[in-house]
């Protein structure tokens, strides 16, 4: 029944996922049953008992013990499924000691993570293998929601406060994530990568951001990170006003600032205002671009001056 | 199917003819009689009470869980409050109470001057309770004890990076939405109440038809009891 | 019209007799309202006010002689608004709040300590 | 003095076709916009909330459009952008909310149908009732206003805090679903003071049909939860324009209480849609089964534990919203109970079709339309309310396919039901049978298309409220929108020879289907009054036996 399942419900990634799957298929048949019985009466009654004119039909106003029946079964069916339902649920709720934690700040539109050696990264994380994780979330403006169909989980994500959820990925690869709350403009493009990682991988990645860089030429791995790290929902590369400057022409331009000063577009420019944004913002655009450093890894930066310069 | 008809030619007012009303103007066709009227129309303002009651009750829920959010804060704000005038008003709404049942039972006993003079005294103390409302909200304008962004207040106890903490802003918001929804409600119930006393002075209510004295009766008395939990709430409890 | 079989007189001074009961009952919970009784001032405070209520109901609003569905109607009223502050109460009085191992100071939940973690006010509100 | 009728004969009572009737006893605008007739409102509502389908109807079908291809484009032009989907979809759930489906039983059928059924002469406070109509007009030019100051794109839900701090005309809006509400709370008032005060003489509790039940069950709700929904929409008016600090945390206040303050009128709220609903099939199914109702008291104590029950589960909407642990747990618990009376009412329609003599006119096609979608409905809400299957489809197009089931596949389908069935009556005309049969048929089979496609986008993990969407959803995304082009289609061809009947002359008998019920003993259309003869009702409804004549 394994293709069967994978019709209606994704892969599965964790050990939730299993348990979810498999309250899920017996309600599936369950439904299919009864709404099979259900359609099944209606439709034989219709064609069995159609009209002939004349008939005089049967007056049976109630009939107590059937009624009970179909009262008391389905009440019973229900308490079967309520707790079926609260004793997976439990494992959701309730997130292991030994868990790994990392913390998720949601905003409009981009996942910021952080991991516990202080590493940052956005739209893109990476787990270990049958390791218990869980997520410490927090939204810097308005309700986002977690979601990772692959493992069955999801919670909203509040500002104003700290909301948690957990599981364990047991399926090596990449698994989609994505926001299920919605929160405006750019709602459905917020999602992004998980990558489940051996333990040995996943140390690695953490300490370098990986090796995938290599076999790319800058520019194109700059392009990519400016999709993935979030660059794109502020920056235009078509000379399109956005919250922040485009980057189309812009290097090597002396740009006025909102100090009143001009400055030159260089390489140091560009790498500090990937990692101090509001120590010199383009006239007329908000302080508003939060700070990158942790984020990128050198040779993000480097790839997004590249990219950068090859807008012109 | 089993069901007969009544000669309406024979019968024009349908069952329970009791005799009492039929030739009275207010009397509305789909209406047998004037007491199936009447109670239809108590039924009618119960219902309205009932929500008014779930209406004023959003805030009160709203109210009770930010105190949670915030007890030390709406504590210190309580103390801005001054409860004799507080107590005043309760005093003069519970009065006007009393003069309002007094009024319904002028009407229903065809007194027609006692009904004018209780709703005229009825018609001042709400003035006396928005006088009185008036010279707090003033106060309260001096000090900048205003709701959300206006709160100007200074000299709060807690403080977060130099400004006071937003549920001193948020207590002064539920004053002021809840006293000024009560407000309103007053400020109608005058009206109501001045509608009445004109009509009444014309000498429109008699035992037989008296039902809006006693339904914006009721009205008034739902205005007093909302306030009855309000002033605890408000100026008691610190 | 039930109350027509009143006697207007003895109706009077029920209503008489209400409204002294009420202003004694608001003079006592002014009184009470000088003694700290602690965390049961709350309790002290509403009871007398429900007393006071009911008494507008019964009497005022002629609630004990009337049909008996009006007073179901107003009872309706109070019993939907008690479940809409239970369950809501219940949410908010058993709210777990888990806290990052980099607990970011600007995002502190407020439910916890009030008082000293309450989120911070953004500049534009001042 | 009393005439007793016999089911035998459907043509029984008519009599000549009196030469006044409601319709035409006063005439001009102004005679129908002052008027304070039950029926004449109930037919202005008919017309107001119809248009109100229609246009919530071309957003709905817009919003399917631009899901087509993941591109969104048409003919090589992108149709719309995220901003105005999001525009689009929230105006859809709004209209077909606040402005359709909550008004659009009690205020047209109900209205019409209700004193009538009760043997009365009108509602009990007839001004009250045209001054909720207008009322539903103004918020109805209120929700206009406000899509030309740019719309609204918080989602018909407007959770905090993204309505309360985003810039277009929120305002406006709560405005329009504030006075919407008390439209809404005065029907339902009305309605109560009606069914307690005016039933005709004999007529008991369990006297009444099983329509009125149901819509008093659905008044209890409009009055007691629509009042929250008014101060809800006040605070969140006051949040934006002065920061009051109730739902924006950034000024001291809690997103998730604005989801307790909404949910708590809005769960209800399902029930103000589907009680009615159900009150019309339970009408249906023993007229055209020429059989008594099973189960009367079953069904008529259902709705109200329907009623009741549904202030409790409001915080189902809430299972990953950030409510504490132990209240999902409660709510989770809570909400199973309120499949019992869904089920019982489903049962006893079937057991009533059970040994019956059924023909299949086009209001029982629609009623068995009903049953199958609405099992389907409620089965899925299962999955909804068992946690930890709720945990992976919540938010996800498994939710939006579940309310659909029901909202249209049970309410709307009962609503044009009830539209066929009452239809000689309000018109005095039949419609075309065939073409009636042909829009139920295509009706079914686009909505199905349309929906149940949606609980396996849902299933694998596609988001509600998405503009864009992962290649791999793009087959069954085109699936439902060639699905909701049949659905449009039979919505319209419906509409269509409805409205072609109004030019045939009148033809409908007074009793065209046999119903037992009051209504039916009234002329087609209904004089001014109603009723030349106050009926007295003497037996149960659904009595199909043959008749003993009584009296001499």
């Amino acid at each position: 029944m394994e293709w069967f399942r994978s019709l209606m419900l994704p892969p599965q990634g964790s050990a939730f996922a299993a348990e979810v799957d498999n309250l899920y298929m017996f309600l599936f048949w369950l439904s299919a049953v009864l709404f099979l019985g259900i359609a099944f009466a209606a439709i034989y009654f219709a064609f069995r008992y159609r009209y002939v004119p004349g008939r005089v039909t049967p007056h049976i106003t109630h009939n107590t013990t059937l009624e009970i029946v179909w009262s008391v079964l389905p009440l019973l069916l229900c308490v079967v499924i309520f707790f079926w339902g609260l004793g997976s649920w439990m494992k959701y709720a309730v997130a292991p000691g030994e868990s790994m934690e990392i913390q998720i700040t949601a905003k409009k539109w981009l996942w910021q993570f952080e991991y516990p050696d202080g590493s940052r990264t956005a739209n893109d994380i990476h787990v270990p293998v049958n390791k218990p994780v869980k997520f410490i979330m927090t939204s810097e403006d308005v309700l986002h929601d977690f979601f990772v169909p692959d493992m069955r989980v999801k919670h909203d994500i509040v500002p104003g406060r700290y909301t948690e959820i957990w599981f364990t990925p047991t399926v090596l690869g990449a698994h989609h994530f994505t926001c299920a709350e919605y929160c405006g403009k750019g709602h459905s493009d917020m999602n992004g990568k998980m990558t489940v990682d051996t333990e040995a991988d996943f140390k690695k990645w953490l300490e370098t951001g990986g090796d995938e860089w290599k076999s790319y030429a800058p520019e194109v791995w700059g392009k990519m990170q400016r999709e993935q790290k979030g660059c794109a929902t502020c920056h235009s590369i078509d000379g399109t006003r956005g919250q922040g400057p485009s980057w189309k022409g812009i290097y090597g331009k002396m740009e006025k600032m909102s100090d009143g000063k001009s400055y030159l577009v260089d390489d140091a420019y560009l790498q500090e205002s990937m990692m101090q944004p509001n120590a010199k913002v383009v006239a007329s655009f908000e302080p508003i671009m939060p700070s990158f450093q942790g984020l990128l890894h050198p040779q993000d930066i480097r790839g997004l001056i590249a990219y950068i310069k090859t807008l012109q | 199917m089993s069901t007969s008809t009544v000669d309406l030619q024979q019968d024009p007012h349908g069952h329970g003819d009791d005799g009492h009303g039929h030739d009275d103007p207010h009397h509305q066709h789909h209406f047998t009689t004037m007491e199936q009227q009447f109670d239809t129309s108590k039924i009618g303002m119960w219902l309205f009470l009932a929500t008014e009651v779930l209406l004023f009750g959003g805030l009160f829920v709203g109210f009770g869980l930010m105190q949670a959010r915030f007890p030390l804060e709406f504590k210190e704000a309580h103390e801005h409050l001054q409860r004799p005038l507080g107590a005043l008003n309760t005093v003069v709404l519970l009065f006007s109470s009393w003069t309002m049942v007094m009024g319904v039972l002028s009407a229903r006993t065809n007194q027609r001057k006692k009904l004018v003079v209780f709703l005229l005294i009825t018609i001042l103390c709400a003035f006396v309770f928005l006088g009185v409302k008036y010279f707090e909200y003033s106060h309260k304008f001096e000090e900048g004890l205003l709701p959300g962004h206006f709160y100007k207040h200074v000299g709060d106890k807690i403080q977060i990076d130099g400004h006071p903490s937003p549920g001193y802003a948020t207590f002064f918001s539920f004053y002021f939405m809840m006293t000024g929804l009560h407000g309103i409600h007053i400020v109608v119930g005058i009206a109501l109440l001045a509608w009445i006393a004109v009509r009444g002075s014309r000498g429109e209510f008699n035992s037989n038809y008296y039902t809006p004295v006693d339904l914006v009766g009721l009205y008034w008395h739902l205005v007093d009891l909302i306030w009855i939990y309000l002033f605890p709430l408000y100026y008691l409890i610190t | 019209m039930s109350e027509h079989t009143h006697n207007p007189k003895a109706e009077a001074a029920v209503y008489a007799k209400t409204l002294i009961t009420l202003l004694i009952l608001t003079a006592i919970t002014v009184g009470a309202s000088y003694i700290n009784f602690g965390a049961m001032n709350v309790v002290v405070a509403l009871t007398i006010a429900t007393i006071k209520a009911t008494l507008v109901a019964l009497f005022f609003m002629h609630l004990l002689h009337d049909k008996p569905v009006n007073g179901l109607i107003a009872a309706a009223g109070f019993l939907f608004l008690g479940l809409f502050l239970m369950f809501t109460l219940l949410d908010f009085d058993t709210r777990e709040n888990p806290k990052p191992f980099n607990l970011h100071p600007q995002v502190a939940a407020p439910a916890a300590a009030p008082a000293a973690t309450a989120p911070a006010v953004t500049p534009e509100h001042h | 003095m009393a005439q007793a009728l016999t089911h035998s004969d459907p043509h029984l009572g008519d009599r000549p076709r009196p030469a006044k009737n409601y319709l035409n006893a006063t005439t001009g605008i102004w005679s129908w916009m002052s008027t304070v007739d039950h029926k004449r409102i109930g037919v202005m509502y008919l017309v107001a909330v119809t248009s109100a389908f229609f246009v919530g109807g071309m957003f709905a079908l817009l919003v399917r459009l631009t899901l087509l291809t993941p591109s969104h484009k048409l003919f090589g032009k992108v149709l719309i952008d995220a901003d105005t989907y999001n525009r689009v979809f929230t105006l859809h759930g709004a209209i077909m909310v606040f402005l359709f489906i909550i008004p659009s039983i009690p205020g047209s059928l109900a209205n019409f149908v209700l004193p009538l059924m009760l043997g009365a002469k009108d509602v009990a406070f007839p001004r009250l009732n045209l001054a909720s109509f207008y009322l539903w007009c103004t918020g109805a030019v209120l929700a206009v206003v406000s899509m030309i100051f740019g719309a609204v794109d918080t989602g018909w839900t407007f959770y905090t805090p993204y309505s309360s701090t985003t810039q277009n005309s929120v305002g406006i809006m709560t405005m329009a679903v504030f006075i919407l509400g008390f439209s809404s709370i005065f029907t339902g008032l009305n309605f109560i003071a009606t069914v307690h005060k005016l039933r005709a003489p004999g007529m008991g509790w369990f006297d009444m049909p099983l329509f009125v039940w149901g819509t008093y069950a659905t008044a209890v709700i409009q009055v007691l939860a629509t009042p929250v929904l008014g101060i809800t929409m006040v605070l969140l008016a006051l949040e934006r324009a002065f920061n009051i600090g109730i739902f924006d945390p950034k000024i001291g206040g809690d997103p998730v209480l604005f989801q307790h303050f909404f949910w708590f009128y809005s769960h209800p709220a399902v029930y103000i849609m589907i009680l009615p609903g159900m009150a019309i099939i339970s009408e249906i199914i023993p007229t055209f089964s020429r059989k008594t109702i099973f189960g009367y008291k079953a069904i008529a104590y259902s709705s109200v534990a329907l009623a009741l029950l549904g202030f409790l589960v409001w915080g189902h909407h809430m299972f990953v919203a950030g409510q504490s642990d132990l209240a999902t747990v409660v709510f989770s618990a809570l909400t199973f109970l309120v499949a019992i009376p869904s089920g019982v009412k489903l049962f006893n329609w079937l057991a009533t079709m059970y040994k019956g003599n059924i023909s299949l006119e086009t209001p029982m096609l629609y009623a068995i339309s009903f049953i199958l979608l609405f099992a389907i409905g409620g089965l899925t809400g299962i999955f909804l309310g068992a946690l930890s299957t709720d945990v992976h489809l919540t938010d996800t197009y498994f939710v939006v396919a579940h309310f659909h089931y029901v909202m249209m596949g049970g309410t709307v389908i009962a609503f044009i039901g009830g539209v066929h069935y009452w239809w000689p009556k309000m018109t005095g005309r039949m419609y075309s049978e065939k073409w009636g049969r042909i829009g139920c048929a295509l009706v079914f089979v686009g909505f199905n298309m349309t929906f149940l496609t949606q609980f396996f986008l849902g299933s694998r993990g596609m988001p509600r409220r998405y503009y864009n969407y992962l290649d791999q959803y793009q087959p069954l995304h085109a699936f439902s929108t060639f699905g909701s082009w049949v659905l449009g289609m039979g919505l319209l061809i419906t509409a269509a020879y409805l409205l072609a009947s109004l030019r045939k002359p009148m033809d409908a008998p007074d009793n065209p289907w046999g119903g037992t019920t009051m209504e039916w003993l009234t002329s087609s259309p209904p004089i001014e009054h109603n009723f030349e003869e106050q009926p007295v009702l003497e037996h149960e409804p659904y009595d199909y036996r043959p008749k003993v004549k009584k009296h001499a």
